[in-house]
């Protein structure tokens, strides 16, 4: 059913066309505006997480742990780069033994056909880009996504713990939702028909349920909820917001693989949800609290971006409006009270704004490509339907990272130990865990 | 000799310091601190984490003077930092033993 | 007279061109190449405001108050957005009725035909590139545009009231003044034939222009002029100032709108003019003052920046060179003397900066259009002429600008208050009006 | 020999082709996908100086010298962009009287046909780019490269003194070793056969030579080596390191001069090779030292950016492996340990990052075309004879880097005095010659 | 009256502060200081550059209160900030000449 | 006991330290303050707004010391901190009631 649908915009469609089954078609030619573009979005990812989400992050920590959390997105950058190359490519996007349909290993997981990014030489392609465009603009997703997990058990966690999380939860978490979703006809997900353009489903769903757990699991911060925890530099969460609005034109502009109209139109419906989450949020804590808050503002915008990224390849303007008021208070009831209410301590809300951001976003993405403006459902599905489909990927997504986070870091915590001591925790990690302070003012 | 600290809100610094001035005074240390008092603090609030802060932003002034000119002092200072609302701060005085310039090896009242 | 100019490069030229009377010639292809440099110009000028601006103003304000003025950028982006969809970009660019020479109510303001863009599909194009893509640019222009005035009241305006004012400036100053000058024939002050590539003029000189009457309404900050009011953070405004530089090449050469010799042309003169503008005003601070200041330096960048933009499409090197030097000293001591002369509290330099800046690059480009380098002015078109046109335009802007900004803060300033009272002002405006404090050291 | 090698990828061959030798063959024809990406280019290694380098910088050194080094920075930034536009890229880039293996003052130095841009229209090329963007780009490689040597005399230099060796150093070394290097078949580097694709001889090793040598001749800092002099603010060192990253995709991929495989290829072993770096920095650190720095990894990854460079247009995947780990492990070493052993002070390291990873780069450029994915040497060069070649350059680079740098300090320290006074280093740079503070807590 | 200056630790301040309070103490002024003593500092290292910082963050509280308090104020402050580690800190306490509030002018005991 | 408060030049710190170490002194408590007094401040200027800071960053240290001991500790600290210049600083002298370890509880001379 899908495979003919000319509405189905997940990024790796040219791939999948040009890389396999449509080999025999007319011979895909480069183009350089696309390819422009490509690079460009590619960059703008990475400058997502770095300065973008690691200022985002470090500027809510206590000043005692800023740079721990600097020093875990910049290794994640750099770890998840490597493995990228070594087996994380292949393992995504390797379509081996793929066909529409056909339930099998390589439903799940690619091979190790491109391990070490093999075969891919200087004018290889993927539709009308570089295929080694295509490899590190993907790399950028596997990077930042991780990233996000940071927020959760930030001020606690070790550093070899974290390394060693991360490199499992990439391996055995990100890689397979990946090629689930994005790697094409004859993929889990990708054939059960869910529509994520840009990642709703496979970063932040994916990173929220992960932080979930990350958080039970630790447990909280000494002190937490009792001793204030006030966001040591404002200024550094700002521009990192700011740097994460910006550079998210990258991600579902990017995620059409083209410098088109669908990339167009991913900007136009992301600036408009993300202002539109934004001055939600700011309204919902201006009436319940009394005050708008800067943070409050830049945190409904990041909700706004994380909401419309399934949908920015197929909603309309009016639906992102839709989509971005959703999540603005949505998050804002999920980061403020639910964690309250359950106690547990998310330090800088993975869940509330990413998790809870990407369900609505997932779930609205179904709605909104159908009607408001939205470029259209394939020919015989309902919106009904399509909602469903969102629905059991979603559970789907939430359920293997949430379990397998599960699992992968009660394994670390019996082997090498999850947590910090209690006097490292109190001085702080920057000065335990990396001998360096943040300010010598 | 006495020392005189005094407690005031941060933005009464300037005319504090002028006053000062203008009685004589030619050597100040002073300090950033936090005042914890019958004023009331603010409260702070993110992500829906509400908190009273209940220390302010306060000034401490250091004035070691010679012992007839306490009282000016105090009414210098007095003068500039009143504003009547609650959290002017306080004055207190404390006798000092020695005091010298570091520069000259003066001491007491001529290392004022 | 200038519709046939063929250096007539104001950014709508080709909305004009393929939008309404041109329709009947060949049809329009996208082209990925000009489609890829306009999404980037587009995030480019983004970042311009956040993180950019609001940095550059945000340091340069005291401690208490640095959250209130990233608050304030923060918003204005988010809620100019909302309005833009809603109507900005209707009133601003539709062009329905208008023709070349006619005067009527088209000549000052468009329709509502594409509210809530009404029509716009992924497949629509201005020019060459995506309709979407053209309306998201142009916002972001809608978007600094009131962000700039931020830094003529800072430290002393109510949240309300600034979302009051920016909402009516928008809609009764931007949205006619963009229209005027850029959405094509038929156009006031493009039928008079203002030169104004990338907005000295609707933006520089308009923000200027309600920044010096928002200073004068709004009175001067309690302690101004004799409290000493450093700002509290250079290493911020040095970012935001670099930022400015570095987004510009999208505000200037994405107003080429593609990626053509005009856009290369355009991203070499801005350089030059900035260059020259920051080495003049540092060499007048220190022949002036006997020490150049890094304060100093990025506020002659960013004169220069100003100054360059109208003439950024017409310009040579040369005149590049010109431009950047007269801004450079003129606004130096218009920052430095003239705000000091009058007695007003223009807290960061808007009217000194943005307007004057605007005004020597408004002048200028009518003189270096024609010689040192430049494209050439219309057939049949003086110098002299040229120059008289440009002032005409200027006087206009201040005015339209001035009496519509003066109009709108009297009626705020009787109904909702423009000001917070002197408790919250001695307090700091972040904790007053947002419960934050910017840094937690 | 070399004229004729496809591999031979410096930005100029395009310039080369069209601009002189090949301009008999068919006409070239502008393109905007290459222009799109050659303008954000531009734009991304501006942003590596400012505020990218300026904030690695300024974070390292104490708070009281922070803006001096802004200051130095943001000055350079606009004195060698007037330089350039009057004779700069002329002599560095006028091709005049240069034939492939003929030696002459143009194999040296180009002339000055192109000063102020001579001859430059809206509508001339270079390759398939406007010529205004291939002056720019270049003019960004001109900027950031006297900005790097900024670090090794931080914290102690006038800055007048500053101002007269930029000048004179960018005249005299930097224009002739770029002539040599890049402007085609007859420049004395260029015939040599060196492969320098985005400048690790003509940035990198020049610059860190020249830094060598300042650090030298103007002395250690007051206190140097005994007194602590940690960072002010490594999250400023940590946004700079990040925003380096992301520019660097400019530099170089940008080299390519075009948007195709070449520059998609540059970009994948840029990233590559960073990530290793910084991995192996991290991890050299923490089994040296016992602990993982943020710092350490940052700079690594730096590290990995020089490093990469000159082979980024020739290397594979595997070669940047090799690179990374190689620029990572012995650039820690020399910054930690070799001038420790030797006692200069060069404050921020810019020999053991910039000299020492330019000529690990420089040398494994040789290697990895060859070999490990690479894209081969040109027809009958052995990679030992290539790496022969590079070693030459290398050492021509810094004799003649190191000589001048030598000659213009001693000079002017005999006229105008290179060094602080005593009393104005004690204060603090900021104030003693801005009159200004970086911050105002 | 009496001056009662504490150094503490600095994660210390909230518990020492409530302690405080439950005794009646309404006021206390705060200061972030260094303190060298005998607990060990750490170690920074920058690029290779490793060297010992000898000081640590403290907190130094200042009470002004009636001689009679001033066991109970110790007590307090002791019972809160003590962890049994090296570094809890030290209690001064010298004599307090005058105390003024400058909102109403009352002094000493009255003032505090 | 005396209480010894000294205020010094901030990059004098290291040196009088040292030379208190080597007298034996074990714990000084340093906060950085603000000095007005002969010592003429800077000036700033932003943007043509040129005004006159008339402070200057100084670091008081306090050490209490048995009154044997106060000498010697004031001969260290002049020693150290005295560069001949205006803005070398002062040494106060006051008495010091007791003094307790909160560690352990040890009072007074033990308690140093
Ligand atoms: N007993 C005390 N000891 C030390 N400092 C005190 C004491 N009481 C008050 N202060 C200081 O004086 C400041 C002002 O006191 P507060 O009770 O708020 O108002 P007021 O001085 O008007 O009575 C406090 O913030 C605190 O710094
Ligand atoms: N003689 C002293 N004078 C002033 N302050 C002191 C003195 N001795 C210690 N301090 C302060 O008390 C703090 C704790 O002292 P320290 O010797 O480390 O541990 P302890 O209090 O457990 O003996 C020091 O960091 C310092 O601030
Ligand atoms: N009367 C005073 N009371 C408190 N502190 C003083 C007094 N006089 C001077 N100081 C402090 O001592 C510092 C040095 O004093 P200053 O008059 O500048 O130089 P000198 O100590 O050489 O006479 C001042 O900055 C201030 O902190």
């Amino acid at each position: 059913m899908t495979s003919t649908a000319p509405r189905r915009l997940a990024p790796p469609l040219l791939l999948f066309l040009t890389g396999t089954a449509a080999r025999a078609a007319d011979a895909p030619a480069p183009d350089s505006g696309d390819t422009a573009w490509m690079i460009v979005a590619t960059a703008l990812v990475l400058l997502m997480t770095i300065p973008g989400l690691s200022l985002f992050y470090a500027g809510m920590v206590r000043m005692k742990n800023a740079l721990s959390v600097l020093m875990q997105c910049f290794a994640i950058t750099a770890l998840v780069s490597v493995l990228w190359l070594a087996y994380g490519y292949s393992l995504a996007f390797d379509t081996t033994g793929m066909a529409a349909g056909e339930f099998g290993r390589a439903s799940i997981i690619g091979g190790f056909s491109k391990a070490f990014m093999a075969g891919m030489r200087v004018d290889s392609l993927v539709g009308t880009i570089p295929e080694s465009v295509f490899a590190t603009f993907q790399l950028t997703f596997a990077i930042i996504t991780p990233a996000l997990i940071v927020g959760a058990f930030a001020e606690r966690m070790k550093f070899t713990a974290l390394l060693a999380f991360v490199a499992s939860w990439f391996t055995l978490v990100y890689l397979p939702i990946t090629h689930m979703v994005w790697s094409g006809a004859g993929a889990l997900l990708w054939d059960l028909g869910v529509l994520d353009f840009a990642g709703g489903t496979v970063v932040h769903i994916n990173a929220g349920s992960a932080g979930l757990v990350a958080a039970v699991v630790l447990g909280r911060r000494l002190g937490y909820p009792g001793t204030a925890m006030p966001p040591h530099s404002l200024a550094l969460t700002v521009i990192g917001a700011s740097l994460l609005w910006v550079g998210w034109f990258g991600f579902n502009a990017g995620s059409a693989v083209a410098a088109n109209g669908t990339a167009g139109m991913a900007m136009l419906v992301t600036q408009m949800a993300t202002a539109a989450a934004a001055l939600a949020w700011m309204s919902t804590e201006w009436a319940v609290h009394g005050k708008p808050s800067v943070l409050g503002i830049v945190t409904g915008a990041v909700a706004g971006l994380v909401a419309i990224t399934p949908a920015s390849g197929t909603a309309g303007p009016a639906g992102a409006l839709l989509i971005g008021v959703a999540a603005g208070v949505l998050c804002f009831f999920a980061a403020a009270r639910l964690k309250r209410a359950f106690g547990y301590d998310d330090s800088l809300d993975v869940f509330g704004v990413h998790a809870v951001g990407g369900i609505v976003g997932a779930l609205l993405t179904g709605v909104c490509a159908g009607t408001l403006g939205g470029v259209g459902l394939p020919e015989g599905v309902s919106i009904g339907r399509q909602v469903l489909v969102q629905a059991a990927s979603v559970l789907f997504t939430l359920a293997w990272s949430g379990l397998l986070s599960f699992g992968i870091l009660k394994l670390l915590d019996r082997t090498i130990g999850l947590r910090v001591t209690r006097e490292q925790e109190l001085e702080g990690l920057d000065l335990a865990l990396h001998d360096e302070r943040a300010y010598d003012h | 000799m006495k020392m005189v600290t005094a407690i005031i809100k941060p933005y009464k610094l300037d005319e504090v310091r002028t006053a000062l001035a203008e009685i004589g005074v030619q050597g100040v240390t002073v300090t950033e601190v936090k005042g914890f008092g019958r004023q009331k603090g603010h409260t702070e609030l993110y992500r829906g984490a509400e908190y009273v802060v209940d220390f302010l932003p306060k000034v401490r002034l250091e004035i070691a003077v010679v012992d007839e000119r306490v009282d000016a002092v105090i009414d210098a200072i007095t003068g500039a930092a009143r504003t009547g609302k609650i959290g002017d701060g306080k004055i207190f005085v404390t006798s000092l033993g020695n005091v010298l310039r570091i520069r000259t090896g003066e001491m007491d009242a001529e290392a004022l």
